[in-house]
């Protein structure tokens, strides 16, 4: 079976600055990897090597993708003056049937019509991660999902993630907390 | 580097004595212009800074193009080099052709198709700078320069075309490749001598600059602390 | 071809054309600004790499 | 489609954007014989040089936010990723920018061109030289925008602002020309040519830059 993703040797300099060398991984359908690493170790750089958005100096990285990748950052590309109902509408999820289940479970099914920026930074974060839940890709990449999460919402990422595996998607994730997701471990900062 | 130290102090003699002779040549040997009088002589100090300045913009431009495909560092610091030294050939043919322009039209300044698009290209130059400054990442700088270059070159037919589109008050130009000279052989011969001697210490002038990038921006290599 | 056009220093200094008018200072202001600027710009470099190299050490 | 609906709503919702630069340009055409005598003849040649430079100026202030709000919210990043190709959605940006404030902008300078000139012939040829011009301006600030899109918007549009300049002298003959009941039709052909080089290249240019930025 081949692998989704397949990084070999994957280095990035910074200003001259190493920061991380010769990564290697595979990841499989139904498979998930968990980054770690201490700040600045290159967490966030390389999920952007991996979408595509950044350049890696050295190796080589090969995608076998049937459809597009969803990317969750640490930009949440939601419209702050936009009520949440229009922001899940522009992330074309507003029609999706198991929208509703979502929001409840997230406690935001009667905030619909509020605007954006009335919401918490947690409650903002619970609807820039509804984009993952309603997607239809078969690569999830998540930048700290969990910051600014309540334990509640937590476990229920890590049910619909371990959910999604088993839907064999792939899933790339760096956290801080360790999750409760049947992962690998990819540490970066023993590299150095 | 070396080879490069030991190469301009002969491109640098050489082209001062050269451009000395011209302009001494230009300015007490060559006869007296019938029409303009005397002050034709700013001939000899104008062409040749205006003719660099626009040369260094197409320099400029090829050395950008190199950047962007080949992925070459030295030609973004040879971009980002010859910048500032564009500018002062272009101030310098700016000032010298309105100096110019009080004996010969009455007036230092006219809204003119080939002062305006000079003026421009000294802007350009000065918003290149200013551009590259701006960003503190240099590998992002040097992208953008380049291709604000490249891009900003499209300005570079309109002015050589200017006088020739426009019927305006400027002369077209005195040398072209192609036709026969506008002026006599006596005053071309130091004309020639002038822009060839001035190119010369404008080469200079960019090897100096360049110098000054590399060191700036390679200062942490090891080959540089060798050299030094 | 080498006969000077003018004949004493004074001479060229004014550059009087056969209209009447003195074109010496036009001239000679340019030759100043020419030789001025380019002087400036080659100190400049100069001592910024002196600089640079001092600081390299 | 969606980028369509994602760029008017986000205009519907900031009024500033798009009414803003409307204004300003409303109030530079009122403003302007003020300062000069009214009953001086050469308002309508005085005019046409203020219609430019308002043109100029606002396009250069309607495109302040066109990619800057997108690239903080993280928008910007999602549409590198997508599968549409990211040229065209920036194409699609700047003309939706231009059908919101280039048209209106077009029509409103040619109903001065009215109330000032007292010609028709002359409003309504100078019509689509607005249109074709407020497009080139609004492509050629959005590439300044782009390059200067973390360092503020006026660095950029001022350094691409030198690149517009032979435009300029280009628009005044076409009004010279169309004063004189001359035909303008080869400055409209040569506009348009630089119109259909632009508005290829330059959403390419953006792309590359933008994507320098997102890394």
């Amino acid at each position: 079976m081949q692998p989704k993703v397949k990084a070999t040797n994957l280095s990035y300099k910074i200003n001259e600055k190493k920061l991380f060398q010769n990564i290697s991984f595979e990841l499989m359908a139904g498979k998930a990897i968990h980054i770690q690493g201490d700040n600045g170790s290159g967490k966030t750089t390389l999920l952007k090597i991996i979408c595509g958005l950044t350049n890696q100096v050295k190796g080589e990285i090969e995608k076998k993708l049937d459809k597009q990748i969803c990317f969750l950052g640490h930009k949440n590309a939601l419209k702050q003056y936009l009520t949440v109902e229009e922001n899940l509408s522009l992330l074309n999820i507003i029609n999706h049937p198991d929208l509703k289940q979502h929001l409840i479970e997230f406690g935001l099914d009667k905030s619909l019509d509020i605007n954006l920026s009335s919401l918490s930074f947690g409650q903002q974060k619970k609807i820039a991660l509804l984009r993952v839940f309603l997607n239809d890709s078969d690569l999830i990449l998540l930048d700290e999902p969990c910051v600014g999460l309540d334990t509640q919402s937590q476990n229920y990422l890590c049910r619909f993630l371990n959910d999604e595996l088993e839907h064999r998607k792939s899933i790339l994730f760096s956290s801080h907390i360790s999750l409760d997701i049947n992962s690998e471990k990819l540490n970066l900062s023993d590299q150095v | 580097m070396y080879q490069v130290d030991r190469a301009y102090s002969y491109i640098f003699y050489v082209s001062l004595v050269l451009y000395l002779v011209s302009i001494f040549w230009g300015l007490f040997v060559t006869p007296e212009d019938f029409v303009q009088g005397n002050s034709y002589r700013i001939i000899y100090l104008h062409v040749p800074a205006s003719f660099i300045s626009q040369s260094l913009y197409i320099a400029m431009a090829i050395a950008s193009a190199i950047f962007l495909i080949w992925k070459v560092k030295l030609s973004a610091y040879l971009v980002r080099s010859i910048a500032p030294i564009g500018a002062i050939t272009t101030f310098i043919a700016l000032i010298s052709g309105s100096i110019w322009g009080i004996p010969t039209w009455g007036t230092w300044w006219v809204w003119d198709a080939r002062i305006v698009s000079t003026l421009i290209l000294f802007i350009m130059y000065l918003g290149l700078i200013s551009l590259h400054d701006s960003f503190s990442n240099h590998e992002k700088a040097d992208k953008f320069l380049s291709i604000l270059v490249l891009v900003g070159s499209v300005n570079i037919p309109i002015i050589k075309m200017s006088v020739e589109w426009w019927s305006t008050l400027h002369q077209p130009a005195s040398i072209t490749i192609s036709d026969k000279p506008a002026i006599d052989l006596v005053m071309l011969y130091p004309l020639f001598g002038s822009i060839v001697g001035f190119a010369g210490i404008v080469a200079c002038l960019v090897i100096l600059s360049s110098k000054l990038q590399i060191l700036r921006r390679e200062r942490n290599k090891s080959w540089i602390k060798n050299y030094v | 071809m080498f006969n000077f056009e003018f004949n004493s220093l004074a001479e060229a200094f004014l550059m009087q054309s056969q209209n009447g008018q003195n074109h010496g200072i036009f001239v000679w202001s340019v030759l100043i600004i020419v030789f001025v600027s380019i002087l400036a710009t080659f100190i400049f470099y100069k001592m910024s790499i002196k600089k640079i190299t001092k600081k390299l050490k | 489609m969606n980028i369509i609906k994602f760029e008017l709503l986000k205009l519907r919702n900031k009024s500033r954007g798009w009414l803003g630069p409307i204004l300003v340009f409303i109030l530079i055409m009122v403003a302007f014989p003020l300062t000069v005598e009214i009953s001086n003849k050469d308002l309508d040649q005085s005019f046409f040089a203020v219609l430019w430079i308002a043109v100029l100026l606002v396009m250069m202030l309607a495109t302040e936010d066109i990619f800057l709000e997108d690239f903080n919210d993280g928008s910007l990043e999602q549409f590198a990723i997508s599968d549409i190709s990211f040229p065209y959605i920036i194409s699609v940006k700047i003309f939706i920018y231009w059908l919101l404030i280039g048209v209106p902008i077009s029509i409103i300078g040619s109903l001065f061109c009215l109330g000032f000139t007292n010609s028709g012939n002359l409003a309504i040829n100078i019509f689509p030289i607005l249109l074709i011009t407020s497009y080139i301006f609004i492509n050629v600030f959005s590439f300044g925008n782009a390059l200067s899109l973390t360092k503020g918007s006026v660095l950029g549009t001022l350094v691409t602002l030198p690149l517009l300049l032979p435009l300029l002298i280009v628009l005044g003959k076409a009004v010279i020309s169309i004063n004189l009941n001359l035909n303008y039709l080869g400055f409209v052909a040569l506009l348009l040519g630089v119109l259909s080089i632009i508005i290829f290249l330059i959403p390419l240019i953006i792309s590359y830059i933008i994507r320098a930025h997102l890394e």
